[in-house]
């Protein structure tokens, strides 16, 4: 396993150093593993959590600040934090307009959140909703009751409802538009390589040179289907094409977002988004808003996926409003 | 294996045992629970596992004296060090143990049965799981009926045990042909099939600990 | 090989393509291979270019915009573009000020960039002036006639100069100022692994498991020696110390990039970089600004460089400029 | 090899001949030129000669009639269609052969010498190399010496481009225990012994296609 690490048991503990030594706008909680806004927003807004796994970053400590999460829980890498971290800074964040829970759909995270929400309101009375992310159509949700992913939607949620909180909405019009940008957005992702989990050291799959993984998640496990290597215009198709038989997205601007899975170089990323404007162009599918980058990862894995999110004016608003965090920043 | 006295009150320490067989089981086969989440998962559940039972040898390190106390601090300690899906179901576990435990500072037959029973409901509360979703419940569920039927046969705690470590076993292996309905390995679909549960073999391992504390 | 390409002939041309799609405030000129900023910088200012082999995005397309760039010329992978690419880049930018040629220190780019000064002076009498970057400690200067490369430095400088270009700076002032940022900015590189040039088809070098390649460069290069592999703060530890004892960075502020090489994600690059501040602040350095993420990359590589510019006050400054690129963004 | 007609002019046909001999060599042999270039480079050189002799071979599809025209259109598209170290350093050659044969239609043996040595000059004018740097340089010059010596000694073109050629192959070879000074090997310091540079290789291409051409 190569690595840039101490040893596999303190990647998270040397990692959060970094992001403390790098980012003086946020504070990292060394003991709950809590990255927060180093100033707290106003008072009387709705605060928002975020958090999971590690090895996604810039997902989630990335996107504290303002315009987005108030904090993000750092679990281990690909393990959901506790719900513990999640109480702490459920309670710290809180300004007494109650807190939104952003939870990423995976059985692990949605149960430990759930604990947290539990603990939270019988401790402290701080209000707590919940938004849980679903937007993988690598997943056939009907017949499987984990239900989808969450997985690259996450990303564009916590911007535009960061944003809405931002402006003072309440909890429950916070919460009804996070539900809201989740069901308007799928998202499907494909693997070149597997990832390397420090603690197995080794990588979670075997992969042919001449194979590729279609429909994976971000946690390294193997997707839907071993697939033949292709260009990157047919895995362009192979990752639209069941995003757009899933939803229609015509008659309205979309946010896209061409998400690199972490061991990718941008120089394949833009390639690949290349491929993906055409295939949208030649759908009807008016693109408003574009991110290309490495924004919701799977460790070191090599590969990308594909974002799709049915906007309006609000939404796109929401989306253009300032945001100043490590992982995106305009407008500020 | 052919140890000389036979446990038939179960006692903080007899638990503490466990804990530590079990801690021991997870470092020994830390890798093997990892590579049967690489398969079908995201190749973490050894090191979860290892995570959460050495916090929790460390935590009871001086040991309270009712098994109902001991059992909280296991399931709080692994539900705030494990996290991911076992955690919470590990956690719910030895919590809704220590609540059918209570004050007792030992626990005989029946009311051990009592206490696994009660954490396996936790579980099912928690995780929604059923017989066949290919998860650690396919073991535990089995393991306690077998536990269940020997107690009420008239075996000793120990063969009531070694029963349930057996079962747990077979419902471990059981889960290789399943289709996972549950956890990460459900996204797999089809490609699940062939694989055993990780969850599954840990709780196989943590029954087979069981009944070697208890022999 | 497994990369996110149709072939390996298109994969500058099809990058091109996504990176025109993606952003709206960049024009793209295909036919001369050249990124623009779609709205022209004010007359009477110098306009700044860079440029150089493609395979090291964001650098330097991922630069262009107001604060930064002009243009950036994006010669095939690993290959210095051609005088023609920066003659044409050249007339089109120059607002009457003249224009900074931005070059790393290369033999290619060295020599192509100035078969691009002569013809650009024969043809058009725009005034060019061309700074060469060369902050790679990992070659020893005297020795190698062809000097030490140009690497991370590049980045902050590009940066730097280009605030100072936006203010309204004469082409000589801006000259110095780049002379002086390269003159005071130090880097050191290392990889895991080589990288895979597409048109090579495979690694350009093989690393056994257990080695890693120290004083690399951003090019798929082998290193200058070969290493067994190291624990983060031990790799940390000989990147940083080659940097200050090839300079004295007390007393002043510094500015620091811990920079990935394409394949490492980002949380190796947190966590690098907490082993870098603690060395850092050990020797005294003061650390007024911080870049972590992938700035100058090498493919595919997984690796890390980092860079300490010695600053003042003036270059601090210039630094928190506004910036709005597709790589850089703060301020604005 | 045994070829019946001997050339003792070199027209633009012959000109072209060779650039047609040199671009077939370079596919034939890129992926050579590119495995050196990855022990001691950036792993470009066979793509950047393929490259830059497909632009060469349409930009000459109709030649001019003077040798200078057609070398100033080579010169000038290597100069742009390859980029790198290469680039500026082949196409400097012949936009100088360029200069130095001027009108003619057609060159004679000295003439043609003159040309490329006045090629040779324009490398060394951009690239600072001597010989022993490790660079095309110390294929070329060897090759050029043995190319004027042969004339010289009266031998026929042909003759005089396979001593050339032969020089320009023990040239190429002889760089393989140099230690690098110029171009991205340099950075390599002591890694750089004990491999053949590329740029010589390539130029030992260069020469050997320009004696089949006169063969
Ligand atoms: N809903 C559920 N009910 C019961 N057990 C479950 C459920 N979901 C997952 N599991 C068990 O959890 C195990 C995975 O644990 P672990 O790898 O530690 O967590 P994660 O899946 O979050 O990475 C599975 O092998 C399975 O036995
Ligand atoms: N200063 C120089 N003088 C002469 N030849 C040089 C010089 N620098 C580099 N070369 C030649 O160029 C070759 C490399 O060409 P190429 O790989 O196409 O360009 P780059 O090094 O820019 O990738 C070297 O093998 C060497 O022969
Ligand atoms: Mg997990
Ligand atoms: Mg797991
Ligand atoms: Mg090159
Ligand atoms: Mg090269």
């Amino acid at each position: 396993m190569k690595k840039l690490i101490n040893s596999p048991e303190a990647v998270l503990a040397d990692a959060l150093k970094g992001i403390d030594a790098a980012h003086p706008d946020l504070r990292v909680d060394h003991q709950h593993r809590v990255i927060y806004r180093a100033t707290p927003k106003a008072d009387g807004k709705v605060a928002l959590i975020s958090g999971g796994g590690s090895g996604h970053e810039p997902l989630h400590g990335g996107f504290v600040g303002p315009g987005m999460l108030d904090a993000a829980c750092c679990g281990e890498v690909f393990t959901s934090p506790t719900p513990d971290q999640m109480q702490e800074a459920t309670s710290v964040v809180d300004r007494g307009a109650g807190v939104l829970h952003i939870v990423k759909n995976y059985t692990g995270d949605v149960m430990n959140f759930e604990m947290a929400g539990e603990m939270a309101a019988a401790d402290s009375g701080v209000r707590v909703e919940t938004v849980v992310t679903d937007d993988d159509v690598a997943v056939q949700d009907s017949t499987w009751t984990a239900g989808r992913r969450g997985v690259g939607v996450t990303v564009l949620l916590e911007k535009i409802v960061g944003a809405a909180a931002e402006e003072g909405r309440d909890l429950d019009a916070v919460l009804d538009l996070a539900k809201r940008v989740n069901g308007q957005g799928r998202s499907m992702g494909m693997a070149l390589t597997s990832c390397t989990v420090p603690a197995a050291g080794k990588p979670t799959f075997d992969l042919p040179e001449d194979q590729m993984e279609m429909g994976v998640g971000i946690h390294g496990e193997p997707g839907r289907r071993r697939v033949p290597l292709a260009g990157a215009a047919e895995i362009a198709e192979q990752l639209v094409d069941p995003i757009l038989g899933d939803l229609d997205f015509t008659g309205s601007p979309s946010i896209v977002m061409l998400n690199g899975m972490g061991g990718t170089p941008l120089i394949e990323l833009y390639l690949m988004y290349g491929e993906v404007a055409t295939l949208l162009e030649k759908a009807g599918v008016q693109v408003a808003r574009t991110l290309v980058g490495n924004y919701i990862t799977s460790l070191d894995m090599a590969g990308a996926s594909v974002t799709v999110l049915k906007a309006d004016d609000e939404l796109i608003r929401l989306w253009d409003a300032p945001v100043e965090t490590a992982g995106l920043r305009w407008g500020v | 294996m052919g140890s000389l006295s036979v446990v038939e009150a179960v006692t903080v320490d007899v638990l503490v045992g466990w804990l530590s067989a079990f801690r021991d089981a997870v470092h020994e086969h830390g890798a093997y629970l990892t590579e049967l989440d690489s398969a079908i998962g995201d190749a973490d559940h050894g090191a979860n596992l290892i995570r959460g039972m050495d916090a929790v040898m460390a935590a009871v390190a001086s040991p309270p004296e009712a098994t109902g106390d001991l059992l909280k601090k296991v399931g709080m300690t692994l539900v705030t060090s494990v996290g991911g899906a076992s955690g919470p179901l590990y956690g719910t576990f030895f919590l809704r143990m220590a609540t059918a435990s209570g004050d007792a500072t030992s626990l005989d037959g029946p009311a051990l049965l009592a206490g696994l029973e009660a954490g396996l409901e936790g579980i099912v509360a928690r995780g929604k799981a059923e017989a066949g979703d290919k998860t650690m419940y396919d073991a535990l569920a089995p393991a306690l009926a077998a536990f269940s039927s020997s107690l009420d046969g008239g075996a000793s705690l120990a063969d009531a045990a070694r029963a349930a470590a057996g079962a747990a076993a077979a419902g471990r292996d059981a889960t290789e042909p399943m289709l996972a309905l549950k956890g990460r390995a459900s996204y797999l679909g089809e490609r699940s099939i062939g694989h055993i549960d990780p969850g599954a073999a840990s709780s196989a391992l943590l029954l087979d600990s069981l009944a070697g504390a208890l022999s």
